[in-house]
């Protein structure tokens, strides 16, 4: 375990890394959604339709991803912040990861099914 | 000129002794001030006229020695760099600095601080150059240019008045987090082309509680009353050990005598 | 070297720490400190709303009613004003992201040199407090924006 | 029982002195324990304050030699120095600069990546190694960071020492209080180490630390050994009001000038040659005989004043050279010295005087050394040139450093039976006479009389009837029921620790007044209206005084060391 374990400064640099990533994939996500008018782009055929282009799907993927990477690395970071202990510690780091993997799981079987794969 | 004569204010003090459990509350006093009074000299003047039992860290009375570190009306200061003309209130409130443990009144304990400190190593190393002279009749220093100097002059000037340190937001949930004193200070050796030591500081400060843990509040650089602008070091720092910028500092070598 | 110290009866000595409430309080110290503290709360919020989000999505593998009812859920004014703060946020976060990662890698800070008094740490320059103003105002331009497509369109 | 802790070597003080003995002891030998004392916390030390420079031969290249700095030193001090003394110093400083630089001082640097040096006064050369103007900053920083080097060296932060303890002429440990608990704790050791700086705050307009109290000279003198040469105070020039803190000769040796109220450069009708950077007491001399001739400025506190002019120099070398007295004058003063001249006058500055010690720095107690101000090894006589102090301390730190570790692994085995009684005499004179003691009068203003009394009547200039009236005084002030502590809590009392300082300066102030007042003479910084010229006949010997316990302190003389020097008149 201690050798799986990262440095803090590579896991800054991952922290940083995956913010820069997610902000140009949520951009492209974004501009999805604008380039037809809002209120159908949200339509439950529409939406489906992207589903089904292969690199929407790897858009979206890599985006659960990223986020989840950054985000759950930034709650861990302000969790350790206010308390200090061993168990404190190891629980954090413990949960956080199982929180990451359950959104990306659960994130990442919604595409399964909706694109049909 | 003439009402300034008999000029009075309120001094609020905080007050309690932990070890005698008891509970804190605030003691006023008046103290008349003149232009140049410090909060200093008026604590001092209460002690001396009005309450001997007042506690207080003090020594040099000009901001070098950094024993007076007090939160004043809100603010860690010095209270010897603190004129009462400069607050324009007539109330002042004296408090312990946040994040010390308290001993009594407005004395905090700084073991915890100093020890950060000693944890990053600061001092020269170097395995080039001996660091102790061997040979006392072959007397060279290092060569330093003006630029080199300046390289870590800044950082040298912290007086461990602990300000900074009581001002980290990371600091007032973190005791490991080494803050930002001991931090610049990391900074301040391995800028220094005398210290060739690869590496040692960036092992220590990697860490979990390291300097990761400082997100650039700056709160550190606006409460420092030395200019030593621990933000800017510890930034400069994590460039460093992020490898995206390069420690552009020069390996001093020692000057040979003849090039004079 | 070592420091003796008696700690035997410090046991019940105040730890002083301001705690939590060190860093709920933005207003103390400047634009630097207003902007950390955005930067975590935004970074939170973003995070519930994108847990929330995927959620809300998954609701796809379950048909099209299932959608149209998470989708009426949304298209209410209060779900309305939420998304108008997660546009604004997300702007915030990002940009001001941006800019930190740049400075906490030691770019943009000025150079380490001789304090004049009175001394103006070169850490805190305008260059920094800006970019916190700028992210703030393209914050606020982007919740305009959106609140004029959410709301614009018969929300 | 008191508890008591063991260790091999103890330092009282943790100034320049204390931590270059404490690193020269700690790197001698890494098993020896060595234990530094300090009333403060190691890094809060009265010589963080030091500004100016530390004087060093460093250029023989360039035109300086070591014989020059030995005669330099000679001739400010008025030929009171023990001339051997400062042959050691002048041999052994330019090591220490260097060493300095390895441990990562920040010197100031010449263009070529050399250390500068600056000028200072009663030098005939650039002598001054300087690192802005804050060198006993820098150097204590230096000296502090390098002790953590050292697993062996532990401070003992805010622990007041009381007395010392000894028996059959040797040393044995030392007496403490700490203050944080109040806790009553002996240190022993086989060898000790005082370095507990100068006593100036026992004058009210003083350069010093509020710590520069006199309690370590009193704790020697207490212990049966002699002060020495005590009457010699030096007081600065430039001084800024109301609060005294000094503005560095550097700021002269960097081309200020001084004018009196005419607007003229008064120093040219005392010191043709030197100007401004003649010795101090010549220039502080010069400085109350302008005052007195009416020609002063007076300072909104009612206070006579001079000026210091430094708007010829130019911004930007103010800046970088005189930096921190700049913040000091816009801070304290309200003046920025770059578009005002500054408000100054002579001000406590320096003890030449301290507890007698020879060459080494050996005390008459075997086991115990001094080094730094506190000591008077005579090497500056009558009158200490600017930037000899802090080099003082270095070179006295190694050396004692390094004699007390040898003395110490020597007696290492033998073990140290202490005397009971003594331990509870000297907890009887503390707790019963001090902290539950019934006095009615206010300490405080107790001191506050006693230091007004010093600066009134044994200042620059003085007289038999001054004197007497002071001694007089100091006697009445001594008398009067003020030994009492209102605060009675355990925990972190100043209040006990200043009324403990009061004592001490109480005993102190009187033999500087009796030293003056037995000194007819003129030398140094010592100068008599009622004897104005210098007396070698009679007086070219060093006063002691020792400790009676049932009176006036007993008074003597001791020889000066001559090595090559001849006395002659002093010029500048
Ligand atoms: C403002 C100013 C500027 C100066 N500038 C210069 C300069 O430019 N160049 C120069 O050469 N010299 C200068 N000097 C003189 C020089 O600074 C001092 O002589 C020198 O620093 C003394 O150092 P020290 O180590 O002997 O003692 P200090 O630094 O005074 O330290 C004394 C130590 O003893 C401790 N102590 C005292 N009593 C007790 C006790 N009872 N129990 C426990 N601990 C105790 C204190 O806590 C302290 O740690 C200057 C002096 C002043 C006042
Ligand atoms: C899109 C571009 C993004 C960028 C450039 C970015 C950048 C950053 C940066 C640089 C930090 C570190 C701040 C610091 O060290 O103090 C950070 C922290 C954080 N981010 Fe992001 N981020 C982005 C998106 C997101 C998203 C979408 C979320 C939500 C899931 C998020 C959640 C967080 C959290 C919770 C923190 C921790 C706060 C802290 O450390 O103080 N971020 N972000
Ligand atoms: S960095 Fe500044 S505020 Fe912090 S301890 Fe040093 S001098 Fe004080
Ligand atoms: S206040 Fe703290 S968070 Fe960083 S910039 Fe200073 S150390
Ligand atoms: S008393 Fe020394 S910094 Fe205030």
């Amino acid at each position: 375990m201690a050798s799986l374990r990262l440095r803090e400064s590579q896991i800054t640099k991952i922290h940083y890394l995956t913010g820069i990533l997610s902000l140009f994939a949520v951009a492209i996500h974004i501009l999805f959604r604008l380039i037809m008018p809002f209120g159908q782009s949200l339509s439950y055929e529409n939406v489906v339709a992207n589903y089904h282009n292969i690199f929407y799907v790897i858009l979206l993927e890599s985006i659960l991803v990223l986020i989840s990477i950054h985000g759950f690395n930034g709650l861990r970071i302000i969790l350790i912040e206010l308390k200090q202990s061993p168990k404190w510690e190891s629980t954090i780091t413990i949960l956080v990861l199982i929180s990451m993997i359950g959104v990306i799981a659960y994130g990442t079987r919604t595409i399964v099914i909706a694109s049909g794969l | 000129m003439s009402n300034e004569e008999n000029k009075k204010v309120q001094l609020k003090v905080y007050r309690t002794n932990y070890n005698k459990d008891d509970s804190s509350h605030y003691d006023k006093f008046e103290v008349p001030v003149k232009r140049w009074t410090t909060v200093l000299d008026a604590l001092l003047h209460v002690k001396s006229y009005s309450d001997s039992s007042v506690g207080i860290r003090y020594s040099c009375r000009m901001a070098s020695c950094g024993s007076c570190g007090m939160k004043i009306n809100g603010k860690p200061s010095l209270a010897c760099y603190t004129k009462i003309s400069e607050l324009k209130d007539d109330v002042i409130v004296c408090e312990p600095l946040p994040n010390f443990p308290r001993i009594r009144d407005l004395v905090s304990d700084f073991s915890q601080f100093f020890s950060h400190h000693k944890n990053m190593k600061p001092f020269i190393q170097n395995d080039k150059v001996s660091v102790d002279i061997d040979d006392k009749s072959d007397l060279v220093e290092f060569e330093q240019t003006h630029e080199d100097v300046d390289k870590y002059l800044q950082f040298s000037y912290c007086i461990r008045c602990g300000l900074c340190y009581s001002a980290c937001p990371t600091v007032a949930t973190d005791p490991k987090f080494p803050g930002p004193q001991a931090l610049s200070q990391a900074y301040r050796y391995e800028a220094d082309g005398r210290d060739n030591s690869k590496k040692t500081r960036f092992n220590i400060i990697d860490e979990r509680h390291g300097i990761w843990r400082c997100h650039f509040a700056g709160s550190c650089s606006v409460v420092c009353p030395k200019g030593v602008d621990p933000a800017l070091g510890i930034q400069l720092l994590k460039g460093h050990m992020l490898g995206l910028s390069k420690n552009n500092k020069k390996i001093s070598t020692l000057r040979t005598k003849n090039n004079e | 070297m070592g420091t003796v110290s008696n700690n035997k009866e410090n046991n019940n000595m105040n730890s002083g720490r301001e705690g939590i409430r060190g860093w709920l309080n933005p207003t103390r110290y400047g634009w630097e400190r207003v902007s950390y503290w955005l930067q975590r709360l935004t970074g939170l919020f973003l995070l519930v709303y994108f847990v929330g989000h995927v959620y809300e999505t998954s609701s796809l593998t379950n048909g099209v009613d299932a959608w149209n009812s998470m989708l009426e859920l949304t298209q209410t004014i209060g779900g309305h004003i939420f998304l108008i703060l997660v546009i604004g946020t997300s702007t915030f976060h990002t940009v001001n992201g941006i800019r930190l990662i740049f400075t906490e890698s030691g770019k943009g800070l000025g150079k380490p040199g001789r304090p004049d008094y009175p001394y103006n740490p070169s850490s805190l320059n305008y260059t920094q407090k800006s970019g916190i103003w700028i992210a703030l105002l393209l914050a606020c331009i982007a919740m305009l924006y959106g609140g004029m497509v959410l709301f614009g369109e018969g929300g | 029982m008191t508890e008591t802790l063991s260790y091999d070597i103890i330092i009282v003080g943790s100034g320049l002195a204390g931590l270059r003995a404490a690193i020269s002891a700690a790197s001698k030998n890494k098993n020896l324990k060595i234990a530094v004392i300090s009333k403060v916390q190691a890094m809060r030390s009265h010589s963080v304050s030091a500004e100016g420079g530390t004087a060093a031969v460093l250029c023989e290249n360039e035109g300086d030699n070591l014989e020059s700095h030995v005669y330099d030193t000679i001739k400010g001090s008025d030929f009171l120095a023990d001339q051997d003394v400062a042959e050691r110093l002048v041999k052994k400083v330019p090591y220490e600069i260097i060493q300095l630089d390895r441990w990562g001082m920040p010197w100031s640097r010449k263009e070529n990546g050399g250390i500068d040096q600056r000028k200072f006064g009663g030098y005939s050369f650039p002598r001054a190694t300087y690192a802005q103007d804050k060198v006993g900053f820098y150097e204590m920083q230096t000296l502090f960071d390098t002790c953590l080097k050292y697993e062996n060296i532990v401070f003992f932060n805010e622990w007041f020492c009381s007395s010392i303890l000894h028996n059959d002429g040797a040393f044995q440990g030392f007496t403490c209080i700490e203050i944080k608990n109040g806790h009553f704790v002996n240190v022993i050791a086989p060898a000790g180490i005082i370095c507990t700086g100068g006593a100036g705050r026992i004058y009210s307009f003083s350069t010093y630390a509020y710590s520069s109290t006199p309690d370590g000279l009193d704790m020697a003198y207490r212990a049966g050994l002699a002060l020495k040469d005590m009457e010699f105070v030096q007081f600065h020039p430039t001084g800024i009001l109301p609060s005294g803190i000094l503005i560095t000769e550097g700021a002269r040796g960097e081309g200020g000038y001084l004018i009196n109220s005419t607007g003229e450069r008064f120093m040219k009708i005392y010191a043709g040659n030197k100007l401004e950077l003649a010795a101090r007491d010549v220039v502080s001399r010069s400085m109350i005989t302008e005052i007195q001739a009416g020609r002063g400025f007076k300072h909104e506190t009612g206070v006579d004043c001079l000026k210091l002019d430094l708007r010829h120099l130019e911004g930007e070398k103010i800046k970088e050279k005189l930096a921190g007295i700049r913040e000091i004058g816009i801070k304290f003063s309200g003046i920025d010295i770059i578009e005002e001249p500054i408000e100054v006058r002579p001000v406590c500055h320096y003890m030449m005087g301290g507890i007698h010690s020879n060459l080494d720095g050996a005390t008459e107690l075997n086991g115990l050394w001094v080094a730094g101000e506190a000591s008077c090894n005579s090497l500056h006589g009558a009158n200490r040139l600017g930037a000899n102090s802090t080099s003082e301390c270095l070179v006295w730190g190694t050396i004692t450093g390094e004699l007390a570790a040898n003395y110490s692994i020597k007696h290492r085995d033998k073990s140290i039976n202490i005397d009971n009684q003594q331990i509870s005499l000297d907890e009887k004179r503390i707790y019963d006479g001090i902290f539950r003691g019934r006095g009615e009068v206010n300490p405080y203003e107790v001191r506050k009389e006693l230091t007004d009394t010093m600066d009134e009547k044994a200042y620059v200039y003085r007289t038999e009837s001054a004197l007497i009236e002071g001694l007089k005084k100091i006697r009445h002030l001594k008398s009067l029921s003020w030994k009492h502590v209102d605060d009675q809590a355990k925990e972190y009392n100043t209040n006990f620790i200043n009324v403990m300082e009061l004592d001490s300066m109480l005993r102190v102030a009187e033999v500087v007044l009796l030293g003056a007042l037995n000194r007819r003479e003129s030398r140094g910084a010592h100068a008599r209206i009622d004897y104005n010229t210098r007396d070698d006949n009679n007086f070219l010997k060093h006063t002691l005084a020792y400790y009676n316990d049932e009176g006036e302190p007993k008074m003597s003389w001791h020889p000066v060391t001559f090595t090559r020097y001849a006395p002659v008149e002093r010029r500048y």
